[in-house]
């Protein structure tokens, strides 16, 4: 134990716990940690206080022609629908995207981070940076967090010099590459449709459709998924948002409402 | 962070002090506190000042350990001496007081070692009256009367329903003994040692000690389990 | 000696709630005036809006003295602003220094959550709303704060506008006129005084309008 | 190459107690173009006269704004003057933060000299060379003040600092005994006369002076340029009237007005300065 001996000094030019009051403001910003002796402990009460913003249906595949890549747009808190219109694919340059999974800070501000350093890059070194490379800036960033409670999972689709890429990269530090992913909570409905539906000579209106049909039907069975389902196609010449739908009006768009024919007309029953 | 940085904070108080009530009235802010100090359920110290000026237009008053109090204290002397050395015809004023007490409070609480006190504020200044308090989290806010610990409880309804603007002093001391004596009634860590400081434009003083008249003989006092069935 | 308290904890909700509405040229922000914490009101008369700039406000709710902090951060970064550019920062660009704010605390965060609502560079009204770690979204109105999810679901009632996600993308204004808002804005926070034991007492709203700001006030449920 | 052998560096004291290097600085300040600070009660009005470096630049910015009470004007390194302000923006900011109220001018002042003082005697380090005119105002009354880059500072009623600043002087000297009681518009008329006396003939217009103000109710803010060109056309007849004299002042003049400003006080060692015009120096270090 440590004598704190520093009040029976006579006279100090500043006055004791002025310091540390004020912030300094012009010095740039920097992550503040709790002074807690149990953080993991903290970390989880200060979540659970707190609740960010979770629960998602996101994917990406690649395909003959390029990267297609949809999510749905629901943000809740616990039971709590947060918001119906979070803009989960997130355009880092215009010729990749990422998508958002996890805690929606988390993901906003790294991929805007993310964004940033690929900018610097390619400044640097007068070309864009390869989806591997941006990929891999990413999943070291979340790296360095691991175990203090950041909560990501996303895709980092794009067309690069070597054409089409797709990475999955999550918060626990894994960095995969493959032609087909889906993330977050709906994802396993979402897989269902799509591993069933995929092919890899798709068209453009082919595969558009099955990554729409993938997110209506992971919102129609995953109550934290919902809103609008929108898909975005990377090509040669970046990318595009190819459909944006409100995925309650897609669900009669899938289950067209026939008028019930009539099997049988009430008619007087014959004299017996 | 082993246990040894445990033992450099506070991180359940000694000895507390309880409520502090204070009104701003016509023509300043009056405050009351008892003088008890507990040590957990026993009443250890029966003579502790929990207001106390500060500077020209301030008072303070203090619930909570009065380890920290006495800290806080120390601080504040050497902010208003430093004032003082300036000697240049600026002073800090009970807003001024207040904004560091809560920078104080709340850094203390970020740094999660805490300063114990929930504090009141009161002052004149330029014909300005200023009332207001702080908690050891750092939650801060003015009012026209403030009461902390038990006292949010039991006097401010007194407070709300019977204070007004133009109190006179006479007026304002009788509704702080009204409020002192309920607490006295219903808080066990109160004592009958009550002491009473005001605040003007001319500055403070803090009145001497004096006990209120009680009355035990309410029968609730007497059998308060009459009316409870089913109960001790 | 007994623990009186086995531990302390550095956060307390103060409740109350926030509402944001924009409109083609104007932006309502509107917060109660109560401040408590349990069952206990600790004041009827504390503003939870705080105007950041000419044309941005911002109506927080949580922890007061997370957002007290919060708001001086903000006022001295903006002051700074000030200096180095010599105007006034606009609505998105205060929306996304509060975004990073709230982020820079992510492993100790401010438990304050927020609406942001102003001008924008072409005069529209405009909404921030946020979570607790710096999320955020421009939407057409929000509500934040212990009413959020009395008054939320009654606002998409009312107001609903097609999802800005839509492609083919479709008009998404807020419908209202001026007053016709802050007549909304007033109808709310009394159902939500009627249900929330955290808002109450005070209703205090500020319209931003091309002509400037304006404030009123309006009593609520003071039980 | 030196002007003498106790001039290296800033710690080196010369046989007539004098450090050099310090006063080359406040040389630094006399080269700069003219401002110009009065006060009144409740009112403080700052003016300067804005050169640009050639014909093709645009002049530098000479007055700033610290805080809602507070600005300064400066003359000599504009480059430090605005490491000096940004400095004295963060201490208001910073006072404000925790006092939620406004850094009493004094005190800025102090903290401003202090830092200029550590210049005067590290020997690694160079003293600011620039003088700033600090005008703001607190619960003690309106007041202007002048930093030297030697770490002295003086309060005064009015005071011009940089080029030809002694035919302002001259003016201000004039007139000061009124300056309590001025309204607010007869101060920015003072300034724009005193700024006019630096120019040496020259036209005053608002292209080549910058006006700010701050008083009771008024926020530091820096006049734009229509208003301070109304304010000349309005002044400018009723000037040529009040101040015959003025216009006529020789340069020469700027010389020989030694100790004019109250605590110009001449060093015993003045001559020893190889410095041209000693006579103007505002202070002893």
């Amino acid at each position: 134990m440590k004598l704190d001996t520093s009040g029976f000094e006579s006279f100090s030019t500043q006055i004791e716990p002025l310091d540390g009051i004020v912030g300094d403001f012009s010095a740039a910003p920097a992550f503040e940690l709790p002074n807690s002796t149990d953080f993991d402990g903290f970390q989880k009460e200060a979540i659970q206080m707190v609740k960010p913003a979770k629960g998602t249906t996101t994917l990406a595949f690649i395909f003959k022609e390029g990267v297609m890549v949809a999510a749905d747009s629901r943000a809740s808190m616990g039971g709590y629908i947060s918001s119906q219109s979070v803009k989960k694919i997130i355009e880092i340059n215009p010729y990749m995207l990422g998508t958002m999974a996890g805690g929606a800070a988390d993901c906003q501000f790294w991929h805007r981070n993310l964004g940033v350093k690929c900018r610097l890059h390619e400044l640097a070194n007068k070309r864009r940076i390869s989806v591997t490379g941006a990929s891999k800036l990413l999943a070291n960033i979340l790296y360095s967090y691991r175990g203090m409670g950041l909560s990501v999972g996303t895709m980092i689709a794009g067309w690069d010099e070597t054409g089409p890429g797709l990475y999955y990269v999550d918060s626990e530090g894994g960095r995969l590459k493959g032609t087909r992913f889906s993330v977050g909570s709906g994802s396993p409905y979402a897989y269902g449709v799509l591993d069933s539906g995929y092919r890899f000579d798709m068209s453009i209106e082919e595969a558009a459709e099955l990554a729409r049909r993938s997110i209506y039907h992971a919102t129609f069975r995953d109550g934290a998924s919902g809103g609008v389902a929108s898909v975005y196609y990377v090509g040669p010449n970046g990318w595009k948002k190819l459909t944006g739908d409100d995925v309650g009006e897609l669900h009669y768009h899938y289950n067209p409402v026939t008028p019930n024919t009539v099997e049988q007309e009430m008619a007087e029953a014959p004299g017996a | 962070m082993g246990s040894g940085a445990d033992s450099e904070r506070t991180l359940y108080p000694y000895v507390t002090g309880s409520s502090v009530v204070a009104i701003k009235y016509k023509d300043g802010i009056l405050m009351a506190a008892d003088m008890g100090g507990s040590y957990g359920s026993t009443l250890r110290y029966k003579s502790i000042e929990r207001l106390k000026p500060i500077g020209k237009h301030t008072l303070l008053g203090a619930s909570g350990e009065i380890s920290d109090f006495q800290e806080i204290l120390r601080f504040l002397d050497e902010l208003i001496l430093n004032d003082n050395m300036w000697d240049d015809g600026n002073s800090l004023g009970p807003k001024e007081v207040h904004n560091y007490l809560t920078r104080v409070m709340y850094n203390r609480r970020n740094k999660f070692n805490p300063l114990w006190n929930s504090l009141v504020i009161g002052g004149v200044k330029n014909g300005q009256k200023y009332l207001g308090m702080v908690n050891m989290i750092g939650i801060n806010f003015n009012d026209n009367h403030v009461a902390t610990g038990l006292g949010n409880h039991l006097a401010r309804p007194i407070l709300r329903d019977e204070w007004n603007e133009n109190l006179t002093f006479e007026e304002g001391v009788k509704l702080l003994e009204k409020c002192m004596r309920v607490l006295l009634y219903r808080d066990r860590s109160a004592v009958n040692k009550i002491q009473i400081a005001k605040i003007t434009e001319e500055g403070t003083t803090v009145f001497p000690p004096f006990s209120l008249k009680t009355y035990w003989e309410f029968s609730a006092f007497k059998n308060p389990a009459a009316s409870a069935v089913g109960s001790w | 000696m007994v623990k009186e308290q086995a531990n302390w904890s550095p956060y307390d909700n103060n409740g109350g709630s926030c509402v944001a509405i924009a409109g083609a040229d104007y932006c309502v922000i509107a917060a109660d005036t109560r401040m408590s914490t349990g069952y206990n009101i600790l004041t009827r008369d504390y503003s939870k809006i705080c105007q950041l700039a000419d044309k941005c406000v911002m109506a927080s709710s949580g922890f007061q003295a997370d957002v007290n902090a919060l708001k001086k951060n903000l006022y001295a970064k903006h002051l700074i602003y000030q200096h180095q550019h010599n105007k006034q920062m606009s609505c998105p660009a205060m929306a996304q220094l509060l975004s990073n704010t709230l982020y820079y605390k992510r492993f100790f965060p401010y438990y304050s959550f927020n609406v942001l609502g102003g001008l924008d560079s072409e005069g529209k009204g405009c909404v921030f709303t946020y979570d607790a770690v710096g999320s955020y979204e421009r939407v057409g109105y929000s509500s934040q704060g212990s009413g959020s999810t009395l008054i939320m679901p009654f606002l998409d009632n009312q107001l609903k506008s097609p999802s800005p996600l839509l492609l083919p993308a479709q008009d998404a204004v807020t419908p209202l006129s001026e007053v016709e808002a802050v007549e909304l804005v007033k109808t709310v926070f009394a159902s939500a005084a009627e249900r929330d034991i955290f808002t109450g007492d005070k209703l205090e709203i500020v319209v931003l309008g091309a002509s400037g700001i304006r404030r009123e006030y309006m009593d609520l449920r003071k039980d | 190459m030196f002007r003498n052998q106790y001039d290296t560096d800033v710690t080196t004291w010369s046989p007539a107690g004098r450090l050099f290097q310090v006063e080359y600085a406040m040389e630094a300040v006399k080269q700069g173009s003219a401002a110009i600070g009065l006060r009144s009660k409740t009112h403080v009005v700052l003016a300067c006269v804005n050169k640009a470096n050639s014909e093709l630049s645009s002049h530098q910015k000479k007055i700033f704004k610290v805080d809602d009470h507070i600005g300064v004007a400066i003359a000599g390194l504009t480059a430090d003057g605005r490491v000096l302000s940004r400095f004295m923006r963060s201490e208001c900011i910073n006072y404000n933060y925790t006092f939620e109220s406004p850094l009493p001018v004094g005190r800025l002042v102090v903290q401003l000299a202090d830092k200029a003082q550590v210049c005067t005697q590290r020997s690694w380090k160079r003293p600011y060379g620039v003088g700033l005119l600090v005008a703001g105002l607190d619960e003690s009354g309106a007041h202007l003040y002048y930093n030297c880059p030697s770490g002295n500072y003086f309060e005064y009623q009015a005071f011009a600092i940089g080029s030809r600043s002694q035919a302002a002087k001259t003016y201000l000297e004039r007139r000061f005994g009124n300056f309590n009681g001025s309204s607010r518009e007869d101060l920015i008329k003072d300034a724009l006369i005193a700024t006019r006396e630096t120019l040496q003939g020259e036209k005053l217009k608002s292209s080549i002076c910058t006006v700010a103000v701050v008083g009771v109710g008024e926020p530091f803010h820096i006049l734009d340029q229509d208003t301070v060109q109304q304010l000349i056309d309005a002044f400018e007849i009723v000037s040529e009237e009040e101040v015959p004299s003025a216009e006529s002042q020789p340069p020469s003049e700027e010389d020989a007005g030694a100790g004019q400003a109250p605590p110009a006080d001449q060093g015993a060692g003045a001559d020893q300065g190889a410095v041209a015009d000693q006579g103007a120096a505002p202070m002893d270090i």
